[in-house]
């Protein structure tokens, strides 16, 4: 019997359904071909190359940042810590320069290896003890926000600071570390951060493997994936990113203020979550969340330059974003 | 070729509340297709799992070949060569990964060794040529959460397929399987029997057993009861083995006296599978909507519930025009929808199976300001537990604990309390045993003396002959040929299932 | 881009050459910190006065985020704005912004920042006199306590106000032995007077009547926090030393009963007024010093309650002597235009 | 051979397991007894019928914005935007009256109307756009702080504040509406909240819907239950639950600062979080939402009580919510 079955004759598929399928694939991207129109129009110098390297260097801590919780959210996990894990780096790496007269190398991994230790933390509470993601890595940012304030003693910590003892700080920022921060190298790193992880995510088994725990636990563990390790290993690398995001922020700012980090929280969280739709993925990915932060950085810098009164901007912010999501996720109505 | 034998001793495992296997003494060896049946929640399941790796903390002793091996990981289990399709499809697919993807799967996690750069173009290649071999034809790239039930589960066995096994369960890999697909299947089973593998099939339909397999283990209650060679039992004895007694006709005596017209449609299209459909169901009538998976039953029956978008068409109940918006709607209007997917659609698995048995009807349970009576509640609740015979621990267990049978009895048991007009049984006796099975016939056949209209979607065309007075034979999303159900056969149904006309 | 020449502009007479034939001024205000009634009030000075003497002036505040302020300085830099008053810059990176500003031929007035800005060629840098705000609310504190007293310290460390404010504080308490600090809290978050409330609440319970004299609040939000924390519990015998002032701090202060008895502060209006007029005479080409310290008043809660009308911050001024109003760098050519440009 | 595997030997699984459920219900209420037994060691006064008091008015408006969380929580959703629908609505309240001397009547309705607009954009484009909820009512946190703040033109609102026209505002808060704020009055309030819920979401047809439809979507939407009519209420009342927060807020400061509401967002959502396994429920619920909320209060007051440094503080809070989480959910490793 040789019958074909039904489901295999391809139904002729509908044309509202494949703009909608256009839409959702492309929704984000038009938004942005969309805003950049409408601020060129309005003003000519938004795309002159100086404000394209404005833009690139202003979302470049949020998009690394948000790529650590894309990694998160890949093993549909959420990591809510970064911010604060941002903040405490930056103020690690400040105070070696600062305090400790410490060589940029030195200073730098001091800043990750708290990091990293933040990550271990959080990723035993959640795997050991199953805490849920959220709350965990809610109660870790109360921690690490506090941690980095005892640290600097709620103060900001800079070049020439006064310690508690009266006496000024004399160690120097090496000039090196200063490039960091500065174009191109944060548009650099940036780029780098990205097309690793997407490689990471799409080529390595690993990756594959933290899709497929993300997608089914439960199918994950049965078939036989280390699903702990590899949330751990989430984990640390959302922290790795997050402190990397706050060493470019000491970088480009040289001091390291009190929670210098938390408000790229939201931010970074928007660029993951608009990123999910981004050529019809489905699921959070390395390139989607450049896409989602550079939506946002357009957004930023446009409303500024149009001078929307700054107690307006949020609501066209908010309204993109809106908007942008309404266009995605309308698909998943039909 | 080396036959190896595979055996588990007296393995024991509890649950909070049940103890699920009893000293359960289970073997096989390669190259043989063993039978394990038993009645909805006998513990087949679970004793697969154990095997498979998937339970940790049972007791007892694994040996392969009279050697004892330690199975407690999954990865234990696969790398001794023992693959499972699991009997839930949902725990096993992963909706958000490509097609190809899934049945890669194991092949992704266990044979790429030290290799750390994923070869997109290989695995597509290697995905299609399972499929090819399996004469499916999936799109490889199209993501899995997009395919239908019996999609899945086809993507599931290519899965275990995939890779060199020794031994390879199949935890009732046919229930959401039309013909064609199962014979199909058989091929390969067969096939890969031939090959010195191992199969232990798990099934409820008779049938395929007998069809199929060359020994039977039957177990009951948690515990085993008999092992023997298909060749020297037969179905009733079988039965009796599971349910520990004899069983009467299967189906129940159907009535022929119907009442008026309840439920009359007219060309309904839901714009997509739906087309052009007319039917009608008189009072006390059991009408059968037949046709091979993917033919549009499911797409049928939640159009008529309002769960699916209708384009265009009418449908009448008692001659008034019903204005199908939500289920909502078509609940209030006098509908009942038992849905094919269970545990996803049918019953409410974080709640009680009280909650569940009165969430459709909740307002009978309300005083004044909705507020709940929780005493008539549970005395309602544990009526229908026992008129249904629902094996639960007590009213307040959550229906997730509940083996898929009852859970099957659950989803079933709540629309009697909400007292419809119309039922619509979408694949009710999916994955349930023949005594249940048999208490739901009895079940449906009543709602029909009371004067109900039924409509009864299957793939199983045993049972459209069995409890239906007329049917309706779906091909292609459209009701191709009405037929009395006394006057036709099966062979004429698969006939016109299959295209003919 | 500008060209586009507005109704009101032409020549003026006996400006400066720069502002004479009524080309149009773009002034783009940048403040770091935001979401209180200070940044609110200093924007809205600037604005004012810019607009007066017919300049376009954009505001911006980042928010207390650091890099998206830096993010607008830059902006900025692109777009065709001819002066930037830049306030609370208060890091490293901030004078580097503004080297690369004034690198660009645009002036450049700060407010509060980074005590080298300073030392950058060109560039003014003003700032509300900390030292005095701290010494004038201190000195009334040591005063009516006759030198003998148990106090609350609310201060949070972390900004150069702060900083400088603390500096004065420990040299009070060194200076006054009778002076005990015996608790301390603060945080500089969005809702810091509701989270002072609360703690000062807790401290009161924590020391029944008599242990506590006083306190003395480093910043507004801390001072209203306190008073309200302070009769909800009825413990009206604790007098409240603040600093900064704001229309809701009036009301609290007039408040009956009110336990704020005096606050130091500077016009935030006033500061954003004069951060303008010190801009339009750099960008005329004249004379500007390098710093500029705000004066400022001490407010007496009985002064308040003496006004017959509720008293805010524009009728301040009739109560505190010359409040309000500066003629600091005011010219007349500014006079002039401001004539010219009303409506 | 009859080697036992090691697992056959442990004779009391059931002892230990035991223990774990009983920590599992009972955990949070006993760190909630551990804590005061050490603080009022610490200092006797922290027991004292005043503290008491200060530690529930101290969370009495966290408790409200949190019993909207829960209750958006319930339908499976979650409402982010409850912090800015309290700053609206605060803002909204105190402007009018002193901007436009309304009664106190008339001022309350205005913020509440402004909620449920909120509320129903919320659910429009969640329950018809199907955008997720996070992402949705983060785009509306955005959008409503921005409106918040164009309404006040970024300024406190305070009664004689002046107008952009240089004239004053006339209008006075009615002493009537500062009760609302002060003891025991905005006690009650919460207290009537949090049992008005309870009973709502225990005994009620409407609050059972709600859960179901948490539990699982498709199969409510198929039982009959209007699945989009609960959600929509779910988020009604969700922002009307924001706005007497706002409303109490506002009675309490007598100002209207902008984004006054936000910080309670961090605070209400881990009291509605900790809430979850109170008692065992293992859902949300309002009565455990309370028992969150105090848990943190708990903590805030003591603490400042105990004279840990401010910075110290988050360090303090943070673990012992890591803490609380750790000792809930560590029975479902068994
Ligand atoms: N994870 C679990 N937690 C609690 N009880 C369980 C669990 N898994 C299985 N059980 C219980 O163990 C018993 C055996 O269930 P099992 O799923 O093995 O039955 P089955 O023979 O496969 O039935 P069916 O034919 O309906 O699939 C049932 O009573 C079930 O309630
Ligand atoms: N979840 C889904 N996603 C996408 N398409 C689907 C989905 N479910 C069904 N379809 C489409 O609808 C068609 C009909 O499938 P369906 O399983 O409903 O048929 P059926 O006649 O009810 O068969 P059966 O009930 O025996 O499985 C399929 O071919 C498929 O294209
Ligand atoms: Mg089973
Ligand atoms: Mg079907």
């Amino acid at each position: 019997m040789e019958a074909k079955l039904p489901l295999q004759q391809d139904p002729t598929p509908k044309k509202t359904f494949e703009l909608f399928q256009f839409l959702y694939k492309y929704g984000t991207i038009l938004t942005i071909f969309v805003l950049v129109a409408i601020f060129a129009a309005a003003n000519p110098s938004f795309i002159n190359g100086d404000n394209v390297i404005n833009i690139l260097r202003s979302i470049s801590i949020v998009t690394i940042i948000a790529i650590g919780i894309t990694i998160s959210l890949t093993v549909d996990g959420f990591d809510l810590s970064v911010g604060s894990v941002a903040s405490l780096s930056n103020a690690i790496v400040i105070s070696m320069f600062v305090w400790f007269s410490q060589n940029t190398l030195i200073a730098v991994l001091s800043a990750i290896a708290a990091a990293l230790i933040v990550g271990a933390l959080n990723s035993l509470m959640i795997v050991k003890l199953k805490i849920p993601d959220m709350l965990m890595t809610l109660a870790m940012m109360f921690i690490i926000q506090g941690t980095a304030l005892t640290y600097t003693k709620g103060a900001t910590v800079s070049e020439n600071m006064i310690l508690p003892d009266g006496s000024f700080s004399t160690g120097t920022i090496s000039t090196f570390f200063a490039k960091i921060g500065q174009v191109p190298w944060i548009i650099l790193i940036m780029a780098i951060a990205v097309i690793i992880v997407h490689i990471f995510l799409t080529y390595t088994k690993h990756g594959r493997y933290m899709y497929v725990i993300g997608g089914n636990k439960e199918a994950a563990r049965l078939s036989g994936i280390p699903v702990n390790r590899y949330k751990t290993a989430a984990y640390l690398l959302s922290a790795l990113f997050a402190a990397i995001g706050g060493v470019v922020l000491a970088s480009r700012v040289m001091t390291a203020e009190i929670n210098a980090g938390s408000p790229y929280l939201m931010d970074s969280v928007a660029a993951a979550f608009i990123g999910f739709s981004v050529l019809g993925a489905g699921k959070p990915n390395a390139f989607g969340t450049f896409v989602g932060a550079v939506l946002i950085g357009i957004l930023q810098n446009g409303l500024v330059m149009m001078s929307v009164p700054y107690y307006a901007m949020d609501i066209v912010k908010g309204t993109v974003l809106a908007f942008a999501l309404g266009i995605t996720y309308y698909k998943q109505k039909h | 070729m080396a036959v190896k034998r595979l055996e588990m001793k007296s393995i024991t495992i509890d649950f909070p509340g049940v103890r699920a296997l009893n000293g359960v003494d289970f073997n096989t060896a390669t190259g043989s297709i063993q039978a394990l049946i038993g009645a909805n929640g006998a513990g087949k399941s679970t004793l697969m799992k154990v095997l498979s790796g998937a339970h940790d903390h049972y007791t007892g002793e694994i040996q392969l070949d009279g050697e004892s091996v330690e199975i407690r990981t999954p990865a234990d289990a696969q790398k001794l060569g023992i693959q499972t399709v699991y009997q839930e499809v949902d725990t096993a697919i992963i909706p958000s990964l490509t097609v190809a993807e899934n049945i890669m799967l194991n092949q992704t996690v266990q044979a790429m060794g030290q290799q750390h750069w994923m070869n997109w173009k290989q695995l597509f290649k290697k995905a299609e040529s399972i499929l090819s071999s399996m004469n499916l034809h999936i799109p490889v790239k199209k993501l899995a959460g997009e395919l239908t039930l019996a999609e899945k589960q086809l993507v599931l066995i290519a899965r275990a397929i995939s890779s060199e096994c020794s031994f390879l369960i199949l935890d009732e890999p046919t229930a959401p399987l039309s013909h064609t697909e199962t014979s199909e299947l058989f091929r390969i089973v067969r096939d890969l029997a031939k090959r010195n593998v191992g199969i232990i099939f798990i099934s409820h339909r008779m049938p395929e057993i007998f069809e199929l397999c060359d020994e039977l283990t039957v177990m009951r209650n948690g515990e085993l009861v008999v092992k023997r060679n298909i060749p020297e039992v037969d179905t009733h004895q079988v039965i009796e083995y599971m349910l520990g007694r004899k069983l009467e006709d299967q189906f129940p005596a159907k009535f022929s006296t119907f009442g008026e017209t309840l439920l009359e449609v007219e060309g309904l299209s839901d714009g997509d599978k739906v087309k052009n459909t007319s039917l009608h169901v008189k009072a006390g009538e059991i009408v059968g909507l037949a046709g091979l998976v993917g033919a549009g039953k499911t797409e049928l029956c939640k159009a008529l519930f309002g769960a699916g978008p209708t384009k265009s068409g009418t449908v009448k109940l008692k001659g008034k025009i019903l204005n199908l918006t939500s289920p909502h709607a078509a609940v209030k209007s006098g509908l009942a929808l038992v849905p094919e997917e269970r545990r996803k659609e049918g019953v409410l698995v974080a709640e009680s199976v009280t909650s569940n048995l009165t969430a459709v009807n909740l307002k009978k349970f309300t005083r004044f300001l909705s507020f709940i009576n929780q005493r008539a509640e549970k005395k309602t609740a544990q009526e229908y537990i026992k008129a249904l015979g629902i094996k639960t621990s007590s009213e307040m267990a959550k229906v997730e604990n509940l083996s898929g049978g009852n859970q099957q009895k659950v989803a079933i048991g709540r629309w009697l309390i909400a007292d419809a007009d119309v039922y619509i049984f979408d694949e009710p006796t999916k994955g349930v045993d023949v005594g249940a099975k048999r208490d739901i016939f009895e079940l449906i056949a009543q709602l029909a003396a009371q004067g109900k209209g039924v409509i009864y979607a299957s793939s199983e065309l045993s049972e459209i002959t069995g409890i239906t007075n007329r049917v309706y034979v779906l091909y292609d999303g459209e009701p191709v040929k009405e037929l009395e159900t006394a006057v036709t056969t099966e062979e004429e149904l698969l006939f016109y299932s299959t295209g003919g006309r | 881009g500008g060209g586009d020449t507005k109704t009101a502009s032409g020549p003026v007479e006996g400006v400066p050459e720069r502002f004479a034939k009524g080309e149009e001024v773009k002034i783009k205000v940048i403040r770091k910190i935001g979401g209180d009634d200070h940044t609110a009030q200093f924007l809205a000075g600037a604005k004012a006065e810019g607009e007066a003497l017919g300049f376009k002036v954009d505001v911006f505040t980042a928010n207390g985020d650091t890099a998206k302020f830096h993010d607008a300085i830059n902006q900025g830099l692109q777009q065709d704005y001819d002066g930037f008053i830049i306030s609370h810059g208060d890091d490293a990176a901030t004078v580097e912004d503004v080297k690369k500003l004034v690198d660009n031929g645009k002036s450049v007035v700060t407010f509060d920042s980074n005590p080298d800005l300073a030392q950058v060629e060109g560039v003014t840098l003003t700032s509300q006199d900390d030292e005095a705000l701290a010494t004038q609310a201190l000195e009334q504190l040591v005063k009516d306590q006759n030198g003998e007293a148990n106090i609350v310290y609310l201060w949070v460390d972390g900004f150069p106000p702060m900083v400088r404010r603390n500096k004065v504080y420990q040299e009070t308490l060194n200076a006054n032995p009778g002076i005990k600090e015996v608790e301390r809290f603060g945080v500089a978050a969005a809702d810091t007077s509701v989270q002072t409330q609360n703690a000062v609440s807790a401290m009161l319970n924590k020391h029944p009547k008599g242990e506590i004299d006083a306190i003395f609040a480093t910043w507004d939000a801390f001072a209203i926090g306190a008073a309200r924390a302070i009769k909800e519990a009825g413990r009206e015998e604790i007098k409240i030393y603040g600093i900064d002032v704001s229309n809701a701090d009036l009301q609290e202060i007039q408040g009956e009963g009110s336990p704020w008895k005096y606050t130091a502060a500077v016009d935030p209006k006033l500061i954003g007024e004069v951060n303008m007029r010190l801009l339009a005479k750099k960008l005329a080409g004249e004379e500007t010093p390098a710093t500029y310290d705000l004066e400022a008043s001490l407010i007496s809660q009985e002064k308040l309650q003496q006004s017959k009308n509720p008293v805010n911050m524009v009728n301040l001024a009739e109560i505190i002597e010359g409040w309000g109003k500066s003629d600091a760098f005011l010219e007349d050519w500014m006079e002039k235009l401001k004539e010219h440009y009303k409506k």
